[in-house]
């Protein structure tokens, strides 16, 4: 348990608690524009699942890499997207991350060293460890973290990538966000043998299983993940196990889902878990604080969204490429 | 005759099929709980697991799943949930389920239907919108389908469960919801044959899936205002109805080619090489096509509005071939 | 070790040692007929690697099936395809398996249950789990066996296929027949964690590894596996340990080869222990009855092959498809 | 001038942009001895390891060390051993490279050079002969190349790998061993320039990759004859340099297309839809196109010989297009 006497562990404790109460206050008011028919095309959120962001996040660098999946919003703000630009981005705005090109799907932003959202399962993988070869090119000592749901673990771009990444010793740590789910399906019918982190480890690849409820507890195994990374070489793998909250898109109402195993979920809260422990610590007047320092963020950045304006019709012309760009 | 809509059409489509032949079965993703769609509801507890097979993200292994089982001597059904993921497995669909029969001698048939409901949707952005039916109509082997109306996607979805010959069967993913009239029995239609929309003498209009409803409002617009278009809807892009293209050329010596795909080597390339190959002389204005720009499908609601080939473009390009 | 008293066990060896020849001599016969530019292309033999092939299939009905990969004529021979129809094939002909249309690479036989040679690596993973699936929709009781090469186990079809014939507990036997060298690349070197075993038990697959130099030991494996099979559903692992006595393909001299490596195994060659072994049972009159045989057979193919007449021309627009034919 | 092959041209090109520039780099199977064809040889030991990767056979990976290599500030060059392997990895070519600039808003570019030595060479039957260009020339965001001659493979290799956009370079796998003039010094060659093979009034010749040479001997043998043929050799695929076979066609009245691949939805469906769209006056006969037959490719040696475009069948073709 950490030591709550001491100033930087608080600290931290409350750094976390902010990051997941950020990504949990943008989704909900996404939830509602996309509701109001603000948002177009659909969302998936990650309500449920922020300590995990918010933990592996808090181990790495600005320097640091990470990619994501298609449930990419909590990711991106634990790597420090700006709030404001994710959200007119969701708006479909030229100020958005993406300049309106992308939406929720695609969300990126390289200044923060976050390399996209992706449509694809498993997409990011790939991605996450050719940025850490290309790292090692330039003589880069960051690392790359990569997140992905526990449906990709059974698509080859996962066998391919881990073992590449094995091979060549990059440090990537791979981070299996395990919602018990992939899309309407319990993922364990489908997923053969003793689970992601036992496949890691039959391609050499050292594993650890953490609790991805517990911000504190991700946030130790990736610090140690990562210091390993940075001293050593990689790679490594995390296997968090949380929940999805809400449906797999916003339309989804999950008649699939477990009832029993859904009210014992909802009770297991990261930010309900992690405000209790605050609350025991004495730090509710901190935790009230973040909370209204939060709300008037997003709130700004929903004004700032729908303040904004759409994009030019003709910049589908634009960043397609420069040689025979089309016309 | 009843009504139905599109999903309604497919999924009797496909029972009827699979009470017919016990050797019909399919698999894809999520198809336990009817598909992402609902085109598989109630499947399952008619069908059972094991002909209704709900399967892991691995988009590789559905496809091989029916290639395998086609080689072991059943009609698999394949589902790729979007058009888009097959291009994880498209080493598999090109390089082995269209081979298959030629490169074994005909000792292997391949009777596999592979099921893309594809195109754009509000906001689905650049990788889940995409249209490829040209890359499936270069590959040969393989029979391309995407029917646009009810009926005829669950004619045609029938007539591919029984073809001997794999078919990528183009779903017209955004308009899934419409309806339309569906004959009574056993309603198979013939793969190969364009469906006459409407007859006309100014100018032939040729179109297919999401399309043909857009194409049909422009069309309708323009015979408003005094031009008499033909407007034929292809269904079926490989082998394509050749016959009925040339001839209708023929008649109105205009040739408007419309598709949902980049334009840059989509269909409409082929087509209008085709017809200037074979009926050049009758052609009085040069042929024109309209196809997305060579960019990605955007996000923003103004920039997909821009992207779309819309009603509006299409009624301009008649106008502008008409045009003395 | 057979008690070779044992009429049926005689046998046994006998006929799995004559499997072994009839492999070697038809690569021996097909090196030299490419050399002399009778057949065209290139070919990947698997001289040193015959056990493997008899000894899984020996474990096999005519009814159950097969795929196989680049390096297939000894599965091929082995499931029983025609040796004079499968040599007409390498020569291009119209009485070859394929009528000339697929040669070495495609060489199949459907009525022998080959499903095909395959160009691509590891594509004939996927087959065989599908045929798998779909000879339980047909009420089959027929198991699969597949062959892979070591090179294999990186792409993500295996991975894939793994884990779907674990989900779907699917009778397949996956048989990696790890020659020590993909291409010109020895795999140890890009092929991370405890090896190609470790991978399957991590999906729930129970495996074995086995010397693949020794058919008696590969046959009583596959015996084994195939019986388990066929009692309680699939699917199971052998990770067969061979080596490649040729180059790569019939160009490469194999410079890249640890040459102690290369001694050391040219007297591990399959055949040249199985020899001692009948020789030791004093059935050495037996091998010599064998090795005529063979020869006889070989030299009957041969003729036959260069007998036989090309296919017309026209034949490429014949069995492309029904519906939509070239013209 | 020296006289390089194809071979030597593109390893000297590659080793000429690594050592210009540090960020580039090279990954594939079996490039530590040198690749397939050895066009990468020797370089590991002048760039090391760290550069000169020799992957696992991973072709979904390997085309993703490309996209996040470049993702990372990099400009990796990727090895695809032949064409028909990227089948395997056509999600990340597609999905992923061809898109990234787009769908994030330009945030991200992918200077990835991707080397498909495409083609037929004998005896390789379907699996390892097919020409899928059209395909990447219909994927918004790449940029395709297709050169012939080893003064070309080495100039727009140069220039792809300096190029900021993601571009597909198909070699001409059956032709590794011709040789060629190198210009001397740091020889770059534009990227969307025809290569003009042979002036000439009559028709116009439009080829690329290993037709050119088949083709370069058909138009010798008209012009014995009496036909005066212009060749151009697109080089580059898309963009492809419209001014000049407009101008050609002008000038000549006739254009014939001619290309390995199949026919149908080829490339050559595209240039004769859009010269038809633009100079459709101009044409004084249809225009025509040779391709493969729409099916897989065979690999018995009559069969292989039926299948290819032939010198004879050009000869032919321009002929009959010539004849009065
Ligand atoms: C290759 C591919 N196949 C299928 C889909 C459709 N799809 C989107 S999300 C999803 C479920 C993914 O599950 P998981 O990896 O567990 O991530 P989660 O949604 O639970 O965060 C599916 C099947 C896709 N986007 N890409
Ligand atoms: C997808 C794919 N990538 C690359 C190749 C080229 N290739 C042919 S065989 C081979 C080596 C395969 O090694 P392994 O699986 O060990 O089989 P072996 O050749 O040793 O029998 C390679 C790389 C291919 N045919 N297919
Ligand atoms: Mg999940
Ligand atoms: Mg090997």
């Amino acid at each position: 348990m950490t030591d709550i006497d001491n100033n930087n562990e608080r600290k931290r404790a409350l750094a976390l608690h902010r990051t997941m109460l950020s990504i949990r206050r943008f989704e909900e008011a996404a939830e509602i524009a996309q509701r109001d028919g603000e948002i177009p095309g659909t969302l998936h959120l990650s309500i449920g699942q922020e300590a995990v962001a918010a933990g592996v996040c808090s181990a790495l660098e600005p320097a640091d890499l990470i990619t994501s999946t298609h449930r990419g919003h909590g990711h991106s703000i634990a790597k420090g997207a700006s709030l404001s630009a994710m959200m007119a981005e969701l708006f479909g705005r030229v100020t958005g991350t993406c300049k309106g090109k992308g939406g929720s799907m695609h969300i990126a932003d390289f200044s923060a060293g976050m390399l996209g959202a992706n449509g694809v399962v498993g997409g990011g993988l790939g991605i996450a460890v050719g940025a850490a070869q290309g790292l090692r090119v330039r003589g880069s000592e960051a690392v790359t973290a990569c997140f992905f749901g526990d449906g990709a673990v059974n698509r080859g771009p996962f066998l391919e990538s881990l073992n590449w990444a094995a091979t060549f010793r990059l440090p990537v740590l791979f981070v299996c966000e395990d919602n018990g789910y992939a899309a309407f399906t319990e993922t364990a019918r489908l997923t053969a043998g003793a689970g992601p982190a036992a496949r890691a480890e039959s391609l050499g690849i050292q594993s650890m299983v953490v609790d991805g409820n517990d911000v504190l507890a991700v946030a130790d195994a990736a610090a140690a993940m990562v210091e390993r990374l940075r001293r050593e070489g990689g790679p490594a793998f995390i296997h968090a196990q949380t929940y999805r909250l809400r449906g797999h898109t916003i339309a989804d109402q999950g008649a699939y889902r477990d009832a029993e195993r859904h009210s014992r979920q909802e009770l297991r809260d990261p930010i309900l878990l992690m405000r209790q422990r605050l609350t025991d610590w004495n730090l509710s007047q901190d935790v009230q604080r973040l909370q209204v320092e939060v709300e008037t963020e997003i709130a700004a950045a929903l004004v700032a969204a729908r303040e904004a304006v759409f994009p030019e019709p003709a910049s589908i012309y634009a960043e397609v490429q420069d040689i025979g760009a089309p016309a | 005759m009843t009504t139905q809509t599109v999903l309604e059409a497919v999924r009797d489509g496909l029972a009827e099929e699979m009470r017919r032949d016990a050797t019909v079965w399919a698999v894809g993703e999520d198809l336990h709980i009817g598909g992402l769609y609902g085109q598989y509801r109630g499947l399952i507890s008619e069908f059972g697991p094991d002909r209704i097979v709900a399967s892991p993200i691995s988009e590789a292994m559905i496809v091989s799943a029916g290639l395998g089982g086609a080689l072991a001597g059943t009609r698999p059904v394949v589902e790729m949930r979007i058009a888009d993921f097959a291009l994880s497995a498209i080493d598999e669909l090109v390089n082995q389920i269209a081979k298959a029969r030629f490169m074994f001698g005909g000792q292997a048939r391949v009777p596999v239907v592979v099921r893309l409901p594809q195109g754009m949707v509000t906001g689905s952005a650049a990788q889940h919108s995409q249209s490829l039916e040209s890359w499936y109509v270069h590959v040969p082997g393989l029979v391309v389908l995407a029917p646009s109306t009810a009926a005829d996607c669950k004619g045609l979805l029938k007539s591919a469960i029984r073809c001997e010959d794999p078919v990528i069967f183009i779903e017209p993913r955004a308009i899934w919801q419409n309806t339309g009239e569906i004959p009574e029995g056993d309603h198979c239609v013939p793969i190969g044959e364009a469906r006459l929309v409407r007859k006309g003498g100014d100018v032939t209009v040729v179109t297919w899936s999401t399309m043909a409803s857009v194409a049909h409002k422009a069309v309708e617009a323009c015979v408003e205002t005094g031009t008499d278009v033909e407007l034929l809807d292809l269904r079926s892009l490989w082998p394509w109805d050749t016959g009925a293209v040339f001839a209708s050329v023929k008649k109105t010596g205009r040739l408007l080619v419309v598709h949902e795909a980049v334009q840059v080597c989509g269909l409409g390339a082929e087509i209008v090489a085709t017809v200037v190959e074979n009926v050049h002389g009758d052609l009085c204005r040069p042929p024109r096509r309209l196809g997305a720009p060579r960019a990605p499908v955007p996000f923003s609601p103004p920039l997909e509005a821009a992207y779309r080939v819309s009603q509006q473009n299409i009624e301009q390009a008649i106008r502008e071939m008409v045009a003395p």
